[in-house]
């Protein structure tokens, strides 16, 4: 899959595309434990890339360091031509990164529409208040959400609230989203929902970047996938490529997720 | 030189008083994570039992230590089943209103019943002081650092190295989880914040030995123990020791050796426990 | 049942014209010892003032208010005093915070004071204009008069020289007290340490071993009672040698005079019990016969004389119009259990009670305080360490 | 699009729902009218004495209200009674050195606002008791500062004479601290119906989600800080002008922190008129029983807060039956 359809219809979701983020050498030692070793890649306009590997392979690691919950030890990030690697989380987004969490994160005493609000509100600076609550009723509608726009966020069930999750994260209009397992714990039928609510999001022009153990959705989902081992990238290229690729194999074989899973 | 190692001995007695005071908050925050405005008022009524004791039926406060105890323990235990145990899963911020509420209740009984004077008690052993050369250890302090130094060392063992104690760290690390496994999580509560008003009875009757018995005698000793406690980290133990000895003994030098000292060592005191808690912050981000 | 009827109405009609006096005092609160001390004299005098007759003809009424030992409680009931229960006089006044925070709604109403508290100078200062303040107590600087001229004597006939001044870092203790040591100073003493300390903390140790250092003859502290046994604990441990160890703080701990540590403590009052004033006498064997037992809070009588003396002034007047009253009121020359009671300018107002002469210093000697200073009210000869 | 809409059926209302409903404002705007009425009505003799009850409550809710502001940013401060005293300082030594009030008022309030910014920003990476007790800590700093500073300075441990507000004039006087504590309402529906209460409440219900979602908290907490002991900062203002007399015991104490607090748990966190209606309930709830339990009041009063706390976990608001969430104001 590697020249996706897309609506959008003027990107082009290859590998020789405009590049979005690009990192360099990332590394992350906590202590003496090094969880992410000198990871480089590139991740281009319009593409969903895929980020997998077996449990403690460092890959929710990675997505701290991308989204700046971490700083790194050693290593740059670049989004958009920029160097993001010393901007803090708020700056980060602003510069255009989105995430959505694993486990689900709304803020419980607010309504699910001031969730997407806070979202609207502050992602880009210089919003205002108004137009940003009619651009979350937008994302509401657009993501299905719209007639539970005045529960309390704890009221969603889990599906509703990964829905609420990666609304809330295109409200900060990103070019670049990093989902976090966003299919962990979703029965078959409500993770094909959330395919398709992830192919929603980049045929509205945003670049995605998920982290996933389920290996059919990577395969339906991903245009690329980089493959994590100890900290290490192990394979980058198409799901086709990667899985062919011998290292990859033998660094799932045993592991409870097994690659064809 | 003499008057230097004075202040070191001085400083470290009176952290024992500190360090006997935190010991029982730290279990109530580090088991049951209630923040227990109220520690100090059982503080006082331990003071108070030991007065009562002492000046009514001439017994020894030592001696009705135990039984203070335990007469404390029980009234903690009351505490916890009418009140306590119902904000459990309340927000923080409710559960300090409550033992606020408690506090004033106590605090303003106590006043009501007993009035507002500062009560003493005398015992032969008041004044007693081991002389060391040119330095002197008031003997009811070294004691009190003794206990302390006792009753933290037990409370580890208890925590480390006994059913009971496991099952409060467990309770303490995560309370549904201990509850799945079978622990009945409302009697370790119950165990937990009863020995420590009890714990805070027995600091009380060390304290009516040392200084006084009032109404308000819980409230400067409460309000340094939760400094203490926070600033050794919640739920350390051993750290509440050296909090307590670093704190007593900054506290001495500078009263010592600043002029006017008398009147900053408050300053200081809280300054270094602000210091700790923002250095910290920033040391454990990133 | 038609006399009953009667007397019923004659009573109510009594009532409607009886003087009253509201009496505001912290009840509850950090000066609730003194206040309730305070209390029990008001209630004294009372019983005693209208058994013989009442004011005016007719029985006086006293209306209790709490202060709550705190400003913004204080202002309320001052004004509840004043307005809702309309009473004639006020009376009453422990702290000093709030007796400043009534001086201004006491100056709007013009309200006639007799009070018998609040020995800071800036209450001083906040009533130096009003025309009807009587203030019974000491100023602060009356007290150190006093406490000087005993030292004065110590100076002369004990060779007291070195002066340690240890002091608790609030108001009671921090005021004036570079003025203090001036004040020392000037009349030839060496103040060999000035130190603060918390008070309630316990914490006396740094204190003592400085002391000792400097080697005072006296160590003159200025705390509360929380204070005393501490203080008392830590110089015997640290055997800090000492001619005397004197204290003013406002009121004892209870029980201190049965410790062994207490013996020889010095400090300072306005009136003890066991005085043999004859005005004394009287008042301890009538508040025995009311409440069973003896006080030791001088603010009991004090009140006691507070209430009598406003009374006797009324009656004098023959009305309760303000002016009447207070002229009344200058006249007042009478025998107390403090000694004789009239009243004369101070530094800013008009009318003082009782000034330095009216202390006395006491020692606590063999389980009881015993007078020593001035040497003609000394019951027992004092102890002097060096 | 391709995420269809799961519901199908279920129809979308065309417009987000509207925040500011009259039916949500007027309790508050009835309270304030009370209190505005309030010297008007026909009380008689108590009159007066009940002017001076209004008042402190009226600087009660001043306090409540701008603790609330800066507990709806996650931030439970302890801390409260230092912007309060520096208020009154700032307004008094301000004086002192020539200003007139009306101009010592709010510079007062700014210089305090100013130096919460210093405790916010030294703070920011605290949490919940930790947080709170490097507030405390703060206070005690504050105070022990200010009182052993040079008597000439300050007016040390003694205090400061304060010369009074408005000449005394007790009308005048509730009548100011009516205006303040409208402003602090004001200010707190405007915090409640801006982008603020977004971003202070995504910071309180999960700190780095916000973060993640664009929101500076360094920027909003700071201002929490700001706004909230400003007011505080007024309330201080209000007391030293009444009681004319500061000094480091009383304006620092601890329980001017404790108060706001437990006033605003009281009455409903979160919201404008919960701490209002707080501060309200609580002063004539302890007046009243202040004169009929005379003795031990405050022992009635501890069990009040108890049980309150115990029946009624959401406080006054959590009395009104429709509470919908984000509605109430």
């Amino acid at each position: 899959m590697t020249a996706a359809t897309t609506t959008g219809g003027a990107l082009s979701p290859t590998p020789q595309g405009v590049e979005v983020l690009r990192a360099e050498g990332l590394s992350k030692r906590f202590g003496g434990l090094k969880a992410v070793q000198d990871v480089s890649f590139t991740h281009h306009q319009g593409e969903i890339l895929a980020v997998i590997g077996p449990n403690g392979a460092g890959k929710t690691t990675l997505l701290n360091l991308l989204s700046g919950v971490y700083r790194p030890s050693a290593g740059r990030l670049h989004l958009g031509g920029r160097d993001v690697t010393d901007l803090p989380m708020e700056a980060r987004c602003h510069a255009g990164l989105g995430r959505a969490f694993q486990i689900v994160r709304p803020f419980p005493e607010m309504t699910v529409h001031e969730n997407v609000t806070v979202g609207a509100l502050f992602g880009k600076p210089g919003q205002r208040l108004p137009k940003a609550r009619e651009r979350a009723w937008a994302l509401l509608e657009r993501t299905g959400l719209a007639a539970h726009a005045d529960k309390a966020a704890h009221e969603l069930t889990l599906l509703q609230d990964k829905r609420l999750e990666v609304a809330r994260a295109v409200a900060t209009q990103p070019s670049v989203l990093l989902l976090d397992e966003v299919m962990a714990g979703l029965r078959p039928g409500e993770a094909q929902e959330a395919v398709a609510l992830v192919r929603g999001v980049r045929d509205s022009g945003v670049s995605v970047l998920f982290i996933e153990h389920i290996m059919p959705v990577v395969r339906d989902l991903a245009d690329r996938v980089v493959v994590m081992d100890q900290g290490q990238v192990l394979a980058q290229g198409t799901y086709r490529e990667v899985t062919a690729d011998p290292r990859v194999v033998s660094a799932y074989l045993g592991t409870e997720e097994g690659l064809h899973a | 030189m003499d008057l230097f190692a004075q202040t070191l001995v001085n400083g470290l007695l009176q952290s024992g008083l500190y360090a006997l005071v935190a010991s029982g908050l730290a279990l109530a925050v580090g088991v049951v994570g209630i923040v227990n405005f109220a520690h100090g008022e059982y503080l006082m009524i331990g003071a108070f039992l030991a007065w009562a004791g002492s000046a009514l039926l001439g017994v020894d406060p030592l001696l009705s230590l135990p039984v203070i105890a335990v007469a404390v323990y029980g009234v903690g235990a009351l505490t916890y089943r009418v009140s306590i145990r119902h904000v459990l899963l309340a927000p923080e911020l409710n559960q300090m209103l409550l033992t606020f509420g408690l506090g004033i209740l106590l605090q303003n009984l106590a006043l009501m019943l007993l009035g507002g004077n500062t009560r003493t008690v005398s015992t032969p052993y008041q004044a007693s002081s081991l002389q060391l050369g040119e330095l002197s250890v008031g003997g009811p302090k070294a004691l009190a650092f003794g206990l302390a130094a006792a009753l933290l060392g037990a409370l580890y063992f208890t925590l480390y190295r006994t059913t009971l104690g496991r099952q409060m760290r467990a309770v303490a690390q995560n309370r549904r989880g201990a509850q799945l496994i079978g622990i009945d999580v409302d009697r370790v509560y119950l165990i937990a914040f009863s020995v420590s008003c009890a714990l805070a009875a027995v600091a009380g009757v060390l304290v009516s030995v040392l200084l006084f018995a009032s109404p308000t005698v819980g409230l400067v000793f409460a309000l340094k123990a939760f400094a203490i406690i926070v600033m050794a980290g919640l739920g350390n133990l051993t750290g509440v020791l050296w909090a307590s000895a670093l704190l007593g003994v900054s506290e001495a030098l500078v009263q010592t050796y600043v002029p006017g000292g008398g009147g900053w060592s408050d300053a200081v005191f809280f300054l270094m426990i602000f210091g700790t808690l923002v250095l910290r912050s920033y040391r454990g981000a990133r | 049942m038609k006399t009953l009827l009667m007397t019923g109405v004659l009573l109510a009609l009594s009532g409607a014209g009886a003087v009253k006096v509201g009496v505001l005092l912290p009840l509850s609160g950090g000066g609730s010892v003194s206040g309730q001390a305070a209390k029990n004299g008001y209630q004294l005098a009372l019983d005693e003032i209208n058994r013989a007759g009442g004011v005016l003809g007719k029985p006086l009424e006293l209306e209790f208010a709490d202060d709550g030992s705190a400003p913004a409680k204080a202002v309320p009931e001052f004004v509840k005093l004043v307005t809702v229960e309309k009473v004639d006089f006020m009376a009453g006044g422990v702290s000093s915070a709030t007796s400043i925070a009534i001086s201004g709604p006491a100056k709007q109403y013009g309200t006639f004071m007799a009070w018998i508290g609040a020995a800071a100078v800036p209450v001083e200062d906040a009533f130096a204009d009003h025309p009807y303040f009587f203030h019974y107590h000491p100023w602060s600087y009356y007290n150190f008069e006093a406490i000087l001229g005993y030292f004065k004597y110590l100076k002369t006939y004990k060779k007291a020289k070195n002066i340690a001044i240890a002091y608790e870092d609030g108001p009671f203790g921090s005021a004036g007290i570079d003025a203090t040591v001036d004040a020392f100073r000037k009349a030839g003493f060496n103040v060999v340490l000035t130190e603060k300390f918390k008070t309630g903390s316990g914490n006396f140790g740094p204190l003592v071993s400085k002391a000792k250092a400097a080697k005072p003859d006296i160590l003159y502290w200025v705390g509360y009672d929380t204070d005393a046994l501490p203080l008392a604990t830590e110089i015997r441990q640290q055997n800090l040698q000492l001619g005397l160890l004197y204290g003013t703080p406002p009121s004892w701990p209870v029980g201190f005079e049965k410790n062994k540590l207490a013996d020889n403590v010095a400090g300072l009052s306005l009136w003890l019990s066991s005085s043999p004033n004859k005005d004394s006498r009287t008042f301890v064997a009538a508040y025995r016969k009311k409440y069973g037992t003896v006080t030791d809070e001088y603010f009991a009588p004090l009140a006691y004389v507070n209430l009598k003396t406003l009374a006797a002034a009324i009656n004098a007047a023959g009305t309760t119009d303000k002016a009447k009253v207070a002229a009344e009121m200058a006249k007042t020359n009478v025998s107390t259990p403090f000694g004789q009671l009239t009243f004369s300018p101070s530094l800013k107002t008009k009318y003082q009670g009782f000034k330095a002469g009216n202390w006395l210093h006491f020692q606590y000697l063999g389980d009881a305080r015993v007078p020593v200073f001035p040497i003609k009210f000394a019951q027992k000869p004092m102890v002097y360490g060096k | 699009m391709s995420a269809r809409n799961v519901e199908g059926g279920t129809p979308v209302r065309a417009a987000p729902r509207r925040e500011l409903t009259l039916g949500a404002a007027l309790p508050l705007l009835a309270f304030l009218a009370l209190a505005a009425l309030f010297p008007f009505l026909p009380l008689g003799s108590r009159a007066e004495f009940l002017l001076q009850i209004a008042f402190f409550t009226l600087v009660a809710g001043i306090m409540a209200l701008s603790w609330d502001i800066l507990a709806r940013s996650g931030q439970v401060s302890l801390a409260h009674a230092a912007f309060y005293g520096l208020g009154a300082y700032g307004y008094a030594l301000l004086l002192k050195a020539g200003l007139p009030w009306a101009l010592a008022m709010p510079v007062a309030a700014l210089l305090a606002g100013g130096a919460s910014l210093i405790l916010g920003a030294v703070t920011m990476r605290l949490s919940g008791m930790y947080f709170a007790i490097a507030t405390l800590a703060f206070t005690e700093v504050v105070r022990t500062i200010i009182q052993n500073l040079p008597e000439s300075v300050a007016g040390g441990a003694t205090g400061l004479l304060v010369p009074a507000l408005l000449g005394g004039n007790s009308r005048a006087q509730y009548a100011l601290a009516w205006g303040l504590l409208a402003f602090t309402v004001l200010v707190s529906l405007a915090v409640r119906l801006t982008r603020l209460h977004f971003a202070f409440a995504a910071i309180r219900q999960g700190e780095e989600t916000a973060r993640v979602l664009g929101v500076s908290i360094v920027r909003f907490k700071l201002l929490a800080f700001f706004i909230s002991s400003s007011l505080a900062a007024l309330a201080g203002v209000l007391y030293a002008g009444k009681t004319f007399f500061i000094n480091p015991l009383e304006t620092f104490s601890l329980a001017n922190s404790i108060a706001p607090l437990t006033t605003s748990i009281f009455g409903g966190l979160y919201t404008t008129l919960g701490p209002v209606l707080g501060a309200g309930v609580l002063r004539v709830a302890e007046e009243l029983l202040h004169n009929s339990v005379k003795n031990g009041y405050l022992v009635v009063y501890g069990l009040v807060l108890m049980l309150s706390i115990l029946w009624l976990p959401r406080g006054l608001m959590g009395l009104r039956r429709n509470k919908k969430h984000g509605g109430d104001l």
